[in-house]
């Protein structure tokens, strides 16, 4: 069906559209040049914005991991219970929202996309048979391979074209889209109840470093030309001081880099941009981080912005989840999976009187207003560990708004101002910026050609927010932003409105969608036939019943790209 | 004689085996009918490993047939999870969810005399409307 | 003659999935390396069995057909004020997202084996948490394996073989290193293979427990015994407990169904939580049905709660001992009741399982099971995992994909295909179609 | 005052949701209005009025209402929920979550109550003149926050997990309690007058808890510090002499167990252990 977007004021830095007034004419699921315009069903967008659907880059939303913590916290879904209505499926919300909840929300504030971060590939049937259940979005599973015996067995023998292969084969069978490094090498130590401190020590029983390990994936995903940087949760995280390791992990990567393109995505760097040697003496290292950022283009970082509520931190970084558990006396999940990773959940409430709290706040918007190109820096909360995903259109708001963070500064420990530079930032978001942390620049980053921009070709994934630049101004207004940002207007998912004033009028199923990277025949099927005795010796499943079959995806959808190998 | 024992219900590889040739089978019946008992215990009531015993809890009664095992410690009886034991249950969960289906106080005495119903009499002994 | 390879057993929470079974025109006729539970399944499961739908007519079940059985189903629950829909162990995952919707569409309580099971580790789950790891990470580390209150030789015959005792393993190149200690109050055939046989008194492992956390923290305890051992015994046992390099706890139901419950677990959570201070230590429930624990994984995905979630408001809402299935009928609350791969006649006490033979009651099962022979409405399904595929989770969550090998009688349809056409007329019947 | 008379129409069969039945809900409102208050029965919404009959007249505000409930309402759930003043009385046995977030006024039941009555409660009086379920005042799963004040009054016996994560104010069982009394207890009083099951305090980190009765055994992981000959109970002093048991350390709890010596010669064996 033909849909037209009458008069929106388009906001689509990929096209270098910023806030003109125009029509976007959608036919079927894409966004073409013309239509006929006597058959389109018409919405009249004047003074509102338009905006390509909002891309999440990383959100555990799904995998064992994450519906640990819905079992764990049934007092916390016991706040937020959802009815069913004559669309929509019931459910339960909060920190961990239930699955159709996840994708009814994500949609009501018009994003579309969504990534998974964080799945062990023993566990993608589960993930899958879950993803199926996520309604609204397209979706996507981050695979980890930190930790990975096989992997770092292949890396210590200087065999990175079969590591490659490998990962390959498990992207493809296993459907998954992104290598995802988490705690690298440290989580197998962890395993035995141990710790490694710093980059350069070897991971016992197996003779490798952790910066060996990040060199070696990042070699691995140039050759297998994926279309997303490796995407690194580096060691120490959530520790004073830490913020050297997380400069050390983007530099050891980049001599591997060419023509100024990035390869190494450091992920929820709130949590990795710490001063101070302890608790006591916290405080923001941003300046650092930023200048690194800066002045090196082969790094992207998304904030890990915290929020002030109760939620639950989830991580495949295990260890710093029992140490985290230590300091707060909280319930503790931890759950090792053979051969491939940890992972660990703690119940949290960030609190504005809190010192360290009150210093992570500020450390995730600095990250933001410091580092100067939008397209190398985005929004996150790295739901739920810095808080539901439900608060981004506050943290646009903070963004937009010196004065809506300062509200917020006004009433946090004097301490935790002076050790941040907060105060001192003017810097103020434009909603082209907002469009580009958001959704341009993510889905830049991910590789993703059809997402993140309203050109024609495009994926018909709009999002249309009830806010009027020419009467409004978000600075001041800020909480207006907060308005029409948590309520899309119009949510329109592949050429279908889903969305009318922020409500669901129609349930759709969004893709799953992974890549292929195609290796050489020889190199392919010489890996797949090593495995079989691998598998035997390490795992306690079968090669055959660990793939994940094709057609086991509701709406599956590959994305090929050519391997150098 | 009577004697006063705790009872305990769970799985064993009979049961588990039984269930699988389904539960009209005789042999599923055959596994679930049966009291393991220690032979001190059952030398005490005067019956013997193979007779019948009937076994009373303040939940109801029921007849089964006595299997003297070492594994069971005198003072206590085992009975695989099964419409037998339940009769003996009581449904009070502490709000748990879960009935006490492990040391529930209960009497033991020979039953020579006495049968073993089968698992449809038993159902249409305690179940029919 | 076909020979499938790898196929999954769809018995215990083990769900080995090394089978091998040959199939001749659409019949087993071998198995190899399944257990005796596992083998007798798959050479017996088709024998007396009822394919017919069956109806209630005068006191007596008389063969129908699948329209008039589903019919009867929708109208049951339809017509409920407060339906109970139980069982799901015995169904693969695919069958259960439709049961969680035909709950919700019919304001029902949905309820799984877990809540007579394993609910009690679950709620310990909410108030401690739970470190614990896949089956093969005890395969390649565990020096130390605890069997608490479960008996695997009996329950999970292939268990100590396949993952914890003899395995081969990365980091343990010789099997005399692992040391197995069985806690129980029968001297079980699992324990007679221990190392260490605990002889514990019955329902006395809080306090066991509450003494080895004690006996950790170097603290005397005024006492001579507790739980029926000397405390010199329990000193000596934690002594073995810090000093292991990765120690498992698999605790069944001697924790889950004894005194205490739930405060067994939460207490034993603490325990490895204590453990974890000196060494690794992990805690695993030995599931016992093959699915039990998917049935909890995706119920709590899509509810947000892991078992007897009651939809009578329209939301989701939960709460062992008001919501699950025991309690519901003890009360009397229920007032019809649709059985899914589950047999509560067989498992429940008398005490609630007559108020289920007092309402309208519906089954779906491939066996005539004890509750079918009470039934007003039995339809059967076929087999998961034998004549239909589908997802399970192993007792450690992993998610793994049954195969189909051989084809269902003519005119058996699977749980999930029965569950919808049942949906269906659920929706022409309120109207919302 | 004003009194509003509930008596039941017809015995209940699946559960009925009454958590509207409070002063708050009812004060300044007419009989239809009342009367046509909505209610959850199983799956189905109703009104008050169709399961009651009504009488009488509500006060102008929660602290001149008083209501009366005649039937048996053990499948209600939530009668009083969250009332901040005034009075029910209920001439009968209450099911669930009884007074269920109690913040004032006074609940009297004159029958037996279901589990999580006074779940949540934050003030208020709870009186019952016959028994208790199972997790009397205490916490919601996974909430780890029990009662935090108000006082709740069991006449006869109360079941399991009685105060469980208790934070502030009084239990007083006047008649024998289950096991795990307190358990979890961070703060606050629980009295039980006559016996109680095993394991009183487990867990406990904070709080004192007085068997006046026979308890069959302390955990192990409780220390003897002294015998005491009185103890107070919010306020009144309650003559002993007790032994004093500090614990549960396995959670480094600062908790005290105060067990009355003559009625636990069993117990003796601990005054070895006296410092």
């Amino acid at each position: 069906m033909a849909l037209l977007i009458k008069n929106g004021i388009v906001y689509d830095p990929l096209n270098n559209i910023n806030g003109e007034v125009m029509d976007i004419m959608i036919d079927g699921n894409k966004i073409v040049s013309s239509i006929n315009e006597s058959k389109a069903q018409v919405i009249d967008a004047s003074n509102k914005i338009v905006m390509a659907g909002g891309v999440d880059l990383h959100s555990h939303i799904v995998g064992p991991k994450v519906n640990s913590g819905r079992i764990l916290r049934v007092e916390d879904h016991y706040k937020d219970l959802v009815a069913k209505t004559r669309f929509t499926r019931s459910g339960s919300g909060y920190s961990i929202p239930s699955t159709f909840v996840t994708g009814y929300r994500y949609a009501i504030m018009g994003y579309t996309t969504v990534c998974e971060p964080a799945n062990p590939p023993l566990k993608m049937i589960a993930v899958h048979d879950e993803l199926n259940d996520i309604p609204m979005i397209d979706k996507t599973s981050f695979i980890l391979f930190g930790n990975n015996w096989i992997v770092m067995e292949y890396l210590k023998e200087g065999k990175i074209k079969e590591c490659a292969a490998f990962i390959a084969w498990v992207l493809k069978r296993m459907k998954g889209y992104v290598i995802k490094i988490v705690d690298p090498g440290c989580e197998e130590e962890w395993k035995w109840g141990n710790d490694i401190e710093g980059l350069d020590k070897e991971v016992n029983n197996f003779g490798i470093t952790p910066k060996e390990i990040i060199r070696g994936l990042c070699e691995v995903n140039k050759l297998l030309s994926l279309p997303h940087p490796i995407h690194v949760h580096t060691n120490m995280l959530g520790t004073p001081g830490n913020y050297r390791i997380t400069i050390e992990t983007m530099d050891c990567v980049k001599n591997i880099a060419n023509n100024n393109q990035p390869l190494i995505h450091m992920t929820h760097v709130q949590f990795h941009s710490y001063g101070g040697s302890n608790w006591a003496s916290l405080s923001s290292a941003t300046d650092e981080i930023a200048d690194y950022v800066n002045k090196n283009k082969h790094v992207t970082i998304d904030m890990g912005q915290i929020i002030f509520t109760d939620t639950t931190t989830m991580t495949a970084d295990g260890s710093f989840e029992y140490k985290l558990q230590k300091l707060t006396g909280e319930r503790w999940v931890n759950s090792d999976v053979e051969v491939e990773e940890s992972a660990g959940i703690v119940p949290i409430h960030y609190r504005r009187n809190n010192y360290v709290h009150a210093v992570m706040w500020a450390i995730g918007l600095e990250l933001a207003l410091l580092v100067n190109d939008p397209w190398r820096v985005f929004m996150t909360t790295d739901h739920p560990n810095g808080g539901p995903f439900t608060y981004y259109p506050k943290v646009i708001s903070w963004l937009m708004s010196k004065k809506a963070r300062e509200r917020v500064l006004k009433r946090i420990p004097r301490m935790s101002r002076r050790r941040t530079n907060l105060e001192d930032i003017d810097r103020e978001y434009n909603f082209y910026e907002i469009a580009i942390i958001t959704r341009a620049g993510i889905a830049k980053i991910l590789g993703l050609k059809n997402k993140g921009h309203l050109a024609p070709g495009a994926d018909a994934d709009i999002a249309i927010y009830d806010f009027n630049p020419k009467q409004y101004d978000p600075s001041r207004d800020y909480k207006e932003v907060v308005r029409a940002f948590s309520k899309a207007a119009y949510t329109i998912k592949d050429g279908e409105i889903v969305v009318k004033d922020g409500e669901i009028i129609k349930p759709v199923i969004g893709k799953t969608f992974w890549v292929e990277s195609e290796i050489s025949r020889d190199l392919e099927s010489s890996i797949a036939s090593s495995l079989n005795e691998k598998f035997r010796d390490y795992y306690t499943v079968s090669v055959d019943n660990y793939v994940v079959p094709k057609d086991y995806l509701y709406k599956p959808w590959p994305i090929q790209v050519k391997a150098k190998i | 004689m009577t004697l006063k024992v705790l009872l305990i219900t769970g799985r064993s590889l009979r049961q588990g085996v039984g269930k699988e040739f389904g539960k009209s089978d005789e042999k599923y019946m055959e596994s679930v009918s049966l009291c393991e008992i220690s032979p001190k215990d059952l030398e005490a009531i005067g019956a013997k490993s193979g007779s019948n015993i009937r076994i009373k809890t303040q939940h109801g009664s029921v007849v089964v047939k006595a299997v003297s095992s070492e594994s069971i410690k005198p003072g206590m009886i085992f009975i695989p999870y099964g419409p037998y034991a339940n009769i003996l249950l009581g449904g009070d969960t502490n709000s748990s969810g879960m009935p006490t289906f492990k040391g529930v106080y209960a009497e033991i005495e020979p039953a020579i005399e006495e049968r073993v119903l089968t698992i449809k009499e038993l159902v249409e002994q305690y179940y029919s409307r | 003659m076909v020979i499938y390879e790898n196929v999954l057993c769809s018995v215990c929470g083990c769900l080995c999935d090394d089978i091998e079974v040959t199939v001749e025109e659409n019949k087993i006729v071998k198995v190899r390396n399944a257990c005796a539970m596992g083998t007798t399944k798959l050479l017996n499961y088709y024998k007396e069995r009822n394919t017919k739908p069956l109806i209630k007519k005068d006191g007596k079940l008389i063969p129908t057909n699948l329209d008039e059985a589903t019919s009867k189903v929708a109208e049951i629950l339809v017509n409920a004020e407060y339906p109970l829909i139980y069982g799901w162990s015995l169904c693969s995952s695919e069958a259960i997202k439709v049961g969680i919707e035909l709950a919700e569409e019919v304001g029902g309580v949905i309820d799984n084996q877990a809540s007579v099971c394993h609910g009690p580790g679950i709620q310990a789950l909410h108030n401690s948490g739970l470190p614990t790891c896949t089956l093969g990470e005890v395969k390649h580390r565990a020096d130390l394996i605890i069997y608490w209150g479960c008996n695997p030789e009996d329950a999970h015959p292939r268990h100590l073989t396949r993952y914890t005792l003899s395995p081969k393993s990365k980091f343990i190149k010789d099997p005399k290193e692992r040391k197995l200690v069985v806690i129980d109050v029968r001297n079980t055939i699992t324990a007679k293979k221990a190392n260490l046989f605990i002889n514990i008194e019955q329902g006395a492992d809080f306090e066991l427990i509450s003494a080895l956390r004690a006996a950790l923290k170097f603290e005397e305890i005024e006492e001579e015994r507790v739980a029926g051992l000397a405390v010199e015994q329990i000193e000596e046992f934690a002594e073995m407990l810090r000093s292991c390099k990765f120690g498992v706890i698999f605790f069944g139901q001697g924790l889950t169904q004894s005194l205490g419950k739930s405060k067994n677990i939460e207490a034993a959570i603490a325990l490895v939580k204590d453990l974890n201070d000196y060494t690794k230590f992990a805690l695993i429930p030995i599931r016992g049905h093959y699915n039990v624990a998917g049935a909890n994984e995706v119920t709590a995905w899509q509810t947000g709660f892991p078992f007897a979630v009651d939809f009578s408001k329209g939301y989701p809402w939960y709460n062992p001992g008001e919501t699950t299935a025991v309690d519901i009928l003890r009360r009397g609350e229920s007032d019809a009741a649709l059985i899914v791969g589950s047999d509560p006649l067989a498992h429940f006490p008398k005490e609630a399982a007559d108020h289920l033979a007092k309402n309208p009651l519906a089954v779906i099962d491939p066996d005539i099971s004890v509750t079918a022979l009470a039934a007003d409405v039995v339809i059967p399904s076929a087999f998961t995992g034998i004549e239909v595929s589908g997802t399970a989770y192993r007792m450690d969550r992993v998610g793994l994909l049954m195969k189909k090998v051989v084809d269902p009688p003519e005119g058996v349809l699977s749980d999930e295909e029965i569950l919808r056409i049942i949906l269906k007329k659920v929706r022409i019947l309120k109207g919302v179609a | 005052m004003a009194e509003i008379i509930l008596t039941l129409k017809h015995s209940l069969k699946v559960p009925l949701d009454a958590s509207i039945i409070s002063p708050d809900n009812f004060a300044g409102k007419s009989i239809n209005e009342i009367s046509s208050l909505k209610l959850w029965r199983g799956n189905k919404q109703i009104t008050l009025g169709e399961v009651f009959d009504i009488k009488g007249e509500a006060g102008s505000n929660a602290n001149e209402t008083v209501i009366t409930i005649n039937g048996d309402l053990s499948k209600a759930r939530r009668i009083g929920k969250g009332m901040s003043n005034g009075k029910i009385v209920i001439n009968g046995s209450a099911g669930l979550y009884l007074g269920e977030d109690i913040r004032g006024g006074v609940i009297t039941v004159n029958g037996d109550v279901g589990s999580w009555a006074g779940v949540g409660a934050k003030g208020g009086l709870i009186e019952i003149m016959g028994n208790a379920g199972d997790f009397l005042a205490s916490s919601y799963r996974g909430a780890r926050s029990g009662m935090e004040g108000g006082m709740i009054i069991v006449h006869g016996n109360a079941a399991n997990e009685v105060g469980g994560w208790m934070k502030n104010g009084t239990i007083k069982i006047m008649g024998n309690a289950g096991i795990f009394v307190g358990a979890n207890m961070q703060g606050g009083s629980i009295l039980v007058s006559n016996d109680c099951g095993v394991r009183a305090g487990a867990g406990m980190r904070g709080g004192r808890i007085v068997i006046l009765g026979y308890i069959p055994s302390i955990l192990p992981s409780f220390r003897i510090e002294e015998i005491r000959a009185s103890v107070k109970v919010n306020g009144d002093k309650i003559s002993g002499p007790f032994y004093l048991f500090n614990g549960d350390f396995a959670e480094g709890g600062k908790g005290n167990l105060f067990i009355n010596v003559t009625k636990n010669p069993h117990l003796k064996r601990y005054e070895q252990y006296i410092p």
